[in-house]
């Protein structure tokens, strides 16, 4: 088992840099970089929506950019080198885990995804929970009423909640709860006296803030979990040690949350701790839109539209390293689970 | 109804999707009391008990069951339509079950230990460390070796016979008052089963355990029980005193049921110098096991399950194959299939077997094998037509749908199950037919390819002895006609008489003795042979 | 001083007009920023990377010069007591007010304005800076209050640039390197600070109880806030909510749709909240889509002609602008630069020499966009440009109108933003009777400066901001030599002498008259080439309040921005303290 | 028998005597006589049988394939084009055929508009006659003649309103459901069968195999995806083809990982183990004895990975890398639905058809697991 935890260990080295330089390549051939974006944000050139109003006068001055400023851009960019010594350089900082630092931020990028991770972690780890510790007993609860008025019923509720899609189902509430009944705060994480705060204001006001978000994220994630937990019971049910376990006089209860939990449950368990983990570091980007919550989800996804590569390859490259790892423990979890898998 | 009874049972009947397979019967046990249900397989027996405890699945159980009151402040109940929650607090502790397939029947995530501590945590309410050594305690009551090892095993780390020890020691963790043992003991050399027969007899002198012993070993019948009840398709026959049915049975079935003792009606045995079909050298199979402590996590130590075997098959040859309980004869066979990772070296057809498992597919189609377990090798999602028609589609893919259909009739024909008998036989699952029925799905599985060395792990273990006879004349026959060769694997000293040219004891992973069969089953010279052959006549 | 000598306030004034010069101080004003961005990560607006607050550079920066909201091209001394311009404009000499101070004290010295200019031209600073003051030869400082800015050229514009550079103190950041200066408190001389050094989210300025400034003329009642806010919101439901929920105070609502069908409801009609639209004479932002004359296809100005004949205006306005919206007409609409009617004496003494060059038409009545309302009809319209493109070669058969080669006429939107698809859809609809298929092809926006730089489109969309002074970057727009430079704001690819000709009339312009009338002339020539489409426009701010917080003052300038006018020159009203 | 619940746990014969009778005569009623057929059907249908027998999931087959047919033929029932026209003496059929507006007295060589008043006044006026469909628009007519602003509320003459660029929305939902459903099963097909197959691999042979094929998985899928889009519609221009063909490159994943993981634990089953013996191919191991235990997940995912392709469908809209502009799709209308708050038809009508779609794909799934499972009677 060591020798297999260390061939993947090593194995990782040569999957990190796959996924560099494939990205590398990849981003090689997008249109429109980052001295493109640069020189339209400053050009202020727009294509101009419905919004028709005249824009205030700024500086004045002559708008547009010569050639040699652009040159300036690029060269600040490190454009101006060829991509095999910039793919070189950055391979040597990574080493050192220095991700390097934003195209349009004056910031490094740990620094960047350390800001953002109060969001995610919020949003990710209550999420996750909640839509756990409801999902699965409702699948079980599913699995034994298998048919019956209460599974249709729940499968119902259950699709409703994922067939809306996060976002609207966000505006829903944003509208009814935050600008109507005004019950729930429209943004942020906590309010801005939060420093002044107590503790047990702090906690409230916290949970106060994050009510909307996370009931606009577990709704739909409840499905896919609860059906999953249901199907898998449904199919260990009837095996045989089942009715071993009942013929010793245990409780279905126990039955079913010692005995077929374990067996039915082997790809949700194992699927645990990437979930898990992947709690931290996932974002939401529209509801962290909507929210204005400051989380990876949005920057992610704007690093990748600004193309600042530097974050998209900084992120990438940490967020594939935790990957790994995790996606190794939850191998080994199976392991665990299940001693009669066997990897090789 | 007998006042005096444990359980009394009347007008039981069972039905699966509307057809019937018990038609009421009635009999009663009274505490202390060992009753044995005897049958032809199929019979309905397992169904019976199952439906005692209300466990049998999709089934219409119609009747009475009444269990008497246990003197603690319980009255007479009826099983079948108490609410669950009483009839939890029955099950387990005041009737207890042991499944016929043991595999199958435990849960293969959790060790053994855990799963026999588990009963007594909750009927006893015993503290789990508690628990866990008086698990260990049972272990060793019934006969396993290092049960504290064993006791951290998980199922499929254990042999057969193990893993039906570690279902009895479940079964007897909470000291039942009735116990229904569903062929407690097939997968048990002779030895071991006189050591399970004693633990059975001390509690039930100990506590008036009452028995309901389910098996076609009449030898067992008639050494342990007080009383038989003879089944044959859901119908109770017959039943009384041991002596008196045996002495003067009554039903004709009765009658072939204790005249039926398999034949010797072998071919001669091939020349000794005959090119072997199968040879095997210095055979050596060990499987890993987790060592305590942290150096388990670096290493693994090895657990030697066969050591240094040598043995030939040599064409119309039978090897019988008889020893202790995980004494590695599966683990053998297994690896002679190339199924297994071995050392040493092995011969099939004179050629040389690689080590990899998949082995050539011309080589798979000489050998076949029936493994110990039949509900766990055949998959649950195929029809009988499928599973055993697969053979053909892989050995001979010319044959269109219909022939494949009827060769898989006949051969399933052949070991005694006919679409007659059970209609729409070929599109049944496996899970719909009894053990008895589901071993012999696997002999006609492995026969239909025609191969010519068969590997047979307690192929007659589930079988009642009329259909035990028929397969093996079947087997007999075959080998006299086109020369098969078996491997075969059993506890039952009687078959080997009727079937084995050459036989191998083995013992801890390492052969004994070895030789002509009839030479070593009637003058054994190692004190192992000596004490089994003197069991199986005891 | 003026660009064009037309100073309207007399040296010795008290206040601007539209101020009330007795607003009473205190109260708090909660703006959101127009632009939506994710947080505000440093207090230096002039680097290149980086989110600054909203509303740093009005309020915490000042300039040497300050214009006011009625006078585009005039400016009042704000730090500087007293402008020179040298007679050959070629330079200019501030004169700093002795009592002018930064916050911490320190005063207002010649050396920190050398210095603010220096660092914005150096490589530290965001490029455009560079770009800005290309023309500025140099700076000098003459004494320690004086400082003399050298140009390139004597344009007339130059001193208004350089006197609108805002000014810092040489101790902002402490000396490190500029790209580096991003938490430190900027050290400057406007009225208001921000509460705390902490950056994010929010930001609000506290009033500078001590600032040296506000018994000035130019900053009299204005300013009046004790407190301003800027909160944000990265969406733009939840910031409306925000507006009903009373989180803020004030809002531009940039999209008709949601002003007529979003701004009622409980707050509104309790008068919690006021939806009022604000006039102004701003100049208006060109707007209209454009069509690429590199294409062949779109050489004829027949094709072109009659594909403006396909926009049906006032169905849009209806069914989608719910009225609010006017026709825009011409390149420079709402203001004094555009062309209206038949030329005037001036535009016709500029077009007469190029009249080679011109078609007939240009001396005729400036275009005006094809209508339907009544008594004409799109199918009217739509007739009219059947034959002009038959005249054009272009004919209907095979199912698709084709020219004589058998050329299908397709035409590609190149669309950066969907939002827009909704509005070319029932022009859209109207080419598909012409037999004309008309496709849209969104793109992300990197990809679509990529395409436009490289005038890689047939069909697009273009807003131009409107500018009370215009100058040289209409060459960059119209000038021929923009048209073969990629990256150049002449996606049209205009080449015409004509138009060359009058872009230099209108740089060279030296009083405003002789600059409008280049401009209108500019703008009859460019209508007249059909090269754009153009849409719609609106002289209003549309802004949701609340009135009950806050006073209005009476008057309304002419020419501002909604936000920074409020901020400015609202002042608090009793309940809101 | 079938009509007792059929739950797992609870023993199937009666637990309380008050439900004692009830199995009874179900036994003895039809179901129980009809039991012994002699000549036995086939797996297939013994398979078909007992999804019948969950008839939820029957109905849900039943009702999503007349939506599906229905959607077929939108043409006939949500077009603007009347499907017949007599015009002065003749017989036309615009539904079939183009007809130019000149036909029917109008200016333009084009293809008439039959839903602008004057041609069709000059269809309807006197003897000529038109019969329009059901619903008179189609997937991209404007309501160019509608009276109330766009998006304007459900009226008589759009019976569910319409869109913010004045689309009817019921056309709109119609065609969208068949652009989205055939696209969802097309994009769930090929995942469903790609992460099969690369489940299928790593988990049965372990190892060396799914050490490699891990990596690549690892690899491939950190691929940027949108930046590999953005590429793809920089050259080509899109189309619901090329998205399908994107979408399915990197779809496959997710559930491989799922297959893998149930490959793995059943490839050491002792089934397995007989068929190995067998001499069975590795190959028809896999796909007969292992893969059809290994469903559970497949099949509870299906649904799901249905109603995400149709939200994948546009939620590269906004990026200008989804469908062509234009395109009716239920993921367009949402974002529509998100935009126009206050337009509550569209959100809702949308929303509810989304739902319905769910319901009856998850239905079916119940009972595909059910046809699937042997161990379930099928009576
Ligand atoms: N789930 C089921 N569905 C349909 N038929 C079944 C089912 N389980 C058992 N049967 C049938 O019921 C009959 C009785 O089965 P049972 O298991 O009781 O036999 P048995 O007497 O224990 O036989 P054996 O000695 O072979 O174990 C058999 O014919 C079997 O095919
Ligand atoms: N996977 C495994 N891991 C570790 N030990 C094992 C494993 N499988 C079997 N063993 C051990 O190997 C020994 C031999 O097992 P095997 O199954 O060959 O016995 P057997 O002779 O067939 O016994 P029985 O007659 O009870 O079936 C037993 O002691 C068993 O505990
Ligand atoms: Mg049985
Ligand atoms: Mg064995």
């Amino acid at each position: 088992m060591a020798s297999y935890i260390l061939k993947r260990l090593l194995l990782m080295l040569p999957t990190l840099f796959g996924v560099l330089l494939l990205t590398f390549c990849v981003i090689q051939f997008v249109p429109g970089g980052p001295v493109e974006q640069m020189v339209a944000q400053l050009q202020g050139r727009d294509s101009g929506g419905e919004g028709a109003v005249a824009s205030g006068a700024g500086y004045r001055g002559r708008q547009g950019l010569d050639p040699q400023r652009i040159e300036e851009i690029k060269r600040l960019y490190g454009f101006d080198k060829p991509p095999a010594e910039r793919f070189w350089q950055m391979l040597k900082s990574y080493a050192k885990f220095d991700l390097g630092t934003s195209f349009y931020q004056r910031k490094a990028v740990w620094e960047l995804v350390k800001e953002k991770l109060p969001v995610s972690i919020s949003l990710g780890l209550w999420t996750f929970f909640i839509s756990y510790l409801i999902a699965v007993p409702l699948g079980v609860a599913k699995a034994v009423r298998a048919g019956t008025r209460f599974d249709f019923v729940t499968t119902l509720i259950i699709l409703i909640g994922y067939a809306i899609p996060g976002f609207v189902l966000g505006v829903a509430l944003l509208v009814v709860f935050g600008g109507q009944l005004q019950w729930f705060p429209l943004r942020g994480l906590t309010s801005s006296n939060w420093e002044s705060l107590g503790w047990g204001a702090r906690i409230v006001d916290y949970l106060w803030h994050i009510t909307l978000p996370i009931t606009a994220m577990v709704l739909g994630s409840f499905a896919v979990t609860a059906m999953l937990t249901k199907n898998s019971f449904l199919e260990e049910i009837r095996k045989q040690y089942v009715l071993t376990a009942r013929a010793k006089g245990l409780s279905d209860r126990r039955v079913l949350w010692k005995h077929v939990f374990r067996n039915a449950l082997i790809p949700i368990i194992t699927g645990f701790p990437a979930a898990f983990i992947g709690a931290f570091f996932t974002g939401s980007l529209l509801i962290e839109t909507l929210f204005s919550l400051d989380g990876l989800g949005l920057l992610s996804y704007e690093s990748v539209i600004r193309r600042d590569y530097p974050v998209v390859l900084g992120t990438l490259y940490l967020f594939t390293l935790i990957g790994l790892v995790t996606k190794l423990i939850s191998d080994l979890c199976y392991v665990w689970v299940d001693p009669r898998v066997k990897f090789d | 109804m007998n006042e005096s009874a444990l359980l009394s049972v009347r007008d039981l009947r069972v039905a699966f999707g509307g057809k019937a397979v018990v038609h009421g019967i009635d009999f009663d046990i009274a505490p202390g009391e060992k009753l044995a249900l005897v049958g032809e397989s199929g019979s309905g027996k397992t169904v019976t008990a199952l439906s005692l405890l209300r466990l049998a699945l999709n089934a219409e159980v119609t009747g009475s069951a009444r269990l008497a009151g246990n003197g603690e402040g319980e009255g007479p109940r009826e099983l079948l339509s108490l609410p669950e929650r009483a009839l939890r607090g029955i099950r387990g502790k005041e009737i207890a079950m042991i499944f016929q397939e043991p595999m199958t029947a435990l849960n293969s995530l959790y060790t053994v230990g855990d799963q026999i501590a588990e009963v007594l945590e909750l009927h006893e309410a015993l503290p789990r460390r508690a628990a866990q050594e008086a698990a260990v305690q049972l272990l060793a009551d019934t006969g396993i070796p290092e049960p504290q090892r064993r006791a951290r095993a998980f199922p499929h780390q254990l042999s057969g016979g193990q893993r039906q020890r570690a279902m009895i020691a479940m079964a007897l963790a909470c000291k039942p008052r009735l116990l229904l043992a569903d062929e407690p003991t097939t997968a048990l050399d002779v030895t071991v089963r006189a050591q399970i027969l004693e633990l059975l007899a001390g509690l039930q002198r100990q506590h008036q355990m009452a028995v309901l012993l389910i098996t076609h070993d009449l030898n067992l019948v008639r050494r342990f029980a007080d009383r038989v009840a003879v089944m044959e398709q859901g119908q109770l026959v017959e039943q009384g005193g041991v002596a008196s049915v045996f002495g003067d049975p009554q039903h004709p079935y009765t009658r072939k049921l204790i005249d039926s003792r398999p034949e010797r009606r072998l071919p001669p045995a091939p020349a000794l110098d005959a090119a072997p079909i199968l040879a095997a050298q210095g055979l050596q199979v060990s499987y890993p096991v987790p060592r305590p402590g942290v150096a388990g996590w670096f290493r693994k130590g090895r657990f030697v399950a066969v050591q240094g075997a040598d043995f030939r098959i040599r064409p119309g040859e039978t090897l019988g194959v008889v020893g202790e309980s995980g004494s590695g004869k599966s683990t053998l066979a297994l690896a002679a299939l190339g199924l297994l990772p071995y050392g040493g070296h092995l011969d099939i057809a004179g050629q040389r077997w690689r080590t990899s498992s998949t082995g050539d597919r011309a080589l798979r189609r000489q050998m076949q094998v029936v493994f110990q377990d039949p509900f766990s090798s055949l998959s649950p999602r195929m029809t009988v037509e499928q599973i055993v028609g697969e053979g053909l589609t892989v050995h001979a893919p010319e044959l269109d749908g219909a022939a494949r259909r009827a060769r898989a009739l006949a051969a399933l024909a052949d070991v005694g199950l006919t679409e007659a008998q059970f209609p729409a036989l070929l599109d049944r699952y496996p899970h719909e037919f009894s053990g008895g029925q589901r071993q012999r799905l696997a002999i006609a599985r492995a026969l239909i390819v025609e191969p010519r060395l068969l590997v047979l792990d307690e192929p007659t273990s589930a079988l009642d002895v009329t259909i035990q006879k028929q397969v093996l004349g079947l087997l007999q026959h075959l080998q006299r006609e086109r020369g098969l060769s078996y491997l075969l694997i059993t506890h039952d000293v009687e078959v080997i008489r009727a079937m084995a040219h050459q036989v191998i004891v083995m013992k801890d992973g390492a052969i004994l003795e070895s030789g002509e069969a009839l030479r070593v089953l009637d003058a054994p010279e190692h004190p192992y042979t000596q004490k089994l052959v003197a069991a199986a006549l005891g | 001083y003026a660009q064009f000598g037309d100073i309207k306030y007399p040296p010795g004034f008290t206040h601007f007009d539209y101020v009330n010069p007795d607003a009473p101080k205190g109260g708090e004003i909660r703006m959101v920023p127009p632009i939506v961005s994710t947080a505000f990560d440093k207090f230096n607006p002039f680097t290149l990377k980086g989110t600054p607050p909203a509303g740093l550079t009005q309020l915490v920066f000042e300039s040497l010069l300050i214009g006011n909201d009625e006078e585009p091209t005039t400016a009042y001394g704000l730090l500087a007591e007293d402008v020179e311009v040298a007679p050959d404009k070629r330079s200019a000499t501030f004169r700093i007010r002795p009592e002018a101070r930064f916050n911490d004290g320190t005063p207002v010295l010649a050396a920190d304005v050398v210095h603010s200019f220096q660092t914005l031209i150096s490589k530290l600073a965001a490029p455009q800076f560079k770009t800005i003051y290309a023309e500025v030869k140099g700076v000098k400082a003459l004494d320690e209050r004086s400082v003399r800015f050298d140009f390139v050229s004597g344009n007339a514009e130059l001193p208004l640039v350089v006197g609108g550079m805002p000014v810092f103190s040489r101790a902002w950041g402490a000396g490190k390197p500029f790209d580096q200066i991003n938490t430190d408190l900027p050290i400057a001389s406007g009225p208001y600070r921000p509460a705390s050094a902490r950056l994010g989210r929010d930001i609000t300025y506290v009033r500078d109880p001590k600032y040296w400034g506000g018994k000035l003329a130019v900053r009299r009642g204005q300013f009046n806030f004790d407190r301003v806010t800027f909160k944000l919101y990265l969406d733009e439901t939840a910031r409306f909510e925000g507006l009903k929920a009373g989180e803020f105070d004030f809002m531009r609502e940039f999209i008709s749709r949601n002003w007529a069908r979003q701004y009622y409801g409980k707050p509104f009609e309790t008068g919690e909240l006021k939806k009022q639209a604000f006039e102004n004479r701003n100049p208006g932002d060109f707007q209209g889509y454009v069509i690429n004359l590199r294409n062949p296809k779109f050489q004829d100005i027949r094709v072109r002609q009659a594909l403006g004949l396909t926009m049906d205006f006032e169905w849009l306005n209806r069914q989608m602008f719910y009225g609010l919206y006017k026709r825009a007409v011409g390149y420079f609409p709402n203001s004094d630069f555009h062309a209206e009617g038949p030329p005037g004496p001036e535009e016709l003494a500029l077009l007469e020499p190029l009249r080679k060059h011109l078609r007939p038409e240009v001396f005729g009545p400036a275009p005006v966009p094809p209508s339907t309302d009544p008594p004409s009809s799109l199918r009217e319209n739509l007739r009219k440009a059947r034959a002009l493109l038959n005249e054009a070669g272009w004919t209907y058969r095979d199912g698709a109108l084709r020219n004589a080669k058998g050329e299908a006429m397709t035409i590609e939107y190149l669309n950066a933003q969907p939002s827009g698809n909704r509005l070319v859809a029932p022009m859209q609809a109207a080419m598909r009777k012409l037999g004309i298929e008309f496709t849209i092809r969104n793109v992300d926006a990197s990809l679509y400066q990529q395409r436009m730089d490289a005038f890689e489109f047939e069909f697009s969309s273009l807003r131009k901001p409107g500018t009370a002074a215009p100058g040289g970057e209409l060459f960059d727009y119209f000038g021929s030599k923009a048209a073969e430079t990629p990256g150049s704001a002449n996606i049209w690819g205009i080449r015409d002498p004509a138009v060359d000709a009058l872009l230099q009339k209108i740089v060279e312009a030296t009083t405003r008259p002789e600059l409008a009338a280049a401009m209108r002339a500019l703008d009859r020539v460019l209508s007249h080439g059909y090269y754009s489409i153009p849409q719609w426009t609106s002289n209003s701010f549309l802004v949701g309040y609340r009135p009950g917080r806050f006073v209005l003052p009476k008057v309304l300038p002419p020419y501002y921005d909604a936000g920074a006018w409020a901020v400015a020159t609202w002042w608090a009203s009793p309940s809101n303290k | 028998m079938s009509s007792s619940i059929e739950s797992p746990l609870a023993p199937a014969h009666p637990a309380h005597p008050e439900r004692a009778e009830a199995p009874a005569p179900a036994s003895a009623g039809p179901a129980g006589n009809a039991a012994v057929p002699t000549v036995s059907p086939s797996p297939g249908r013994r398979a078909w049988m007992r999804f019948k027998r969950n008839k939820l999931g029957f109905w849900s087959l039943m009702v999503f394939c007349v939506l599906v047919v229905l959607s077929l033929f939108a043409e006939l029932i949500s077009t603007d084009r009347p499907l017949i026209v007599r015009y002065e003496g003749q017989t036309y059929f615009p539904v079939l055929r183009d007809y130019s507006e000149k036909t029917f007295g109008g200016d333009f060589q084009t293809p008439a508009d039959y839903l602008d008043p004057f041609i069709r006044e000059r269809i309807t006026s006197g003897a000529n006659w038109a019969v329009y469909a059901p619903n008179p628009y189609g997937p991209r007519t404007l309501n160019y003649f509608a009276k109330a602003p766009n998006p304007a509320a459900p009226s008589g003459e759009n019976f569910f309103g319409t869109d913010d660029r004045g689309r009817d929305l019921l056309a709109q939902l119609i065609y969208g459901f068949r652009v989205s459903v055939l696209f969802a099963l097309a994009l769930t097909a090929i995942g469903v069968v790609l992460g099969i197959v690369a489940g299928a691999i790593q988990g049965y042979f372990g190892g060396k195999t799914d050490l490699a094929f891990q990596r690549f998985i690892e690899i491939w899928g950190s691929m940027p995806e949108l930046y590999l889009l953005i590429i793809f519609s920089a050259i080509f221009a899109p189309s619901v083809a090329l998205l399908l063909i994107l979408l399915s490159l990197f779809g496959w994943m997710g559930l491989a990982d799922y297959v893998r993981a149930e490959f793995l634990r059943n490839r050491q089953m002792d089934y397995v183990r007989a068929a190995r013996a067998l001499g069975v191919s590795n190959l028809q191991i896999m796909w007969r004895h292992i893969l059809p235990n290994s469903m559970t997940p497949v099949v509870t995912f299906l649904p799901f990975r249905m109603s995400a392709a149709i939200l994948a469908l546009t939620s590269l809209d906004f990026l200008g890398l989804g469908v062509p502009p234009g395109t009716p799709s239920l993921g367009e209308l949402l974002n529509q639905g998100k935009a126009n708050i206050d337009a509550w038809w569209i959100s809702i009508s949308t929303f509810g058809v989304l739902v319905l779609t769910l319901m009856l794909l998850t239905f079916m799934g119940d009972a595909l697991r059910d046809a699937l499972d042997p161990r379930k009677a099928d009576l």
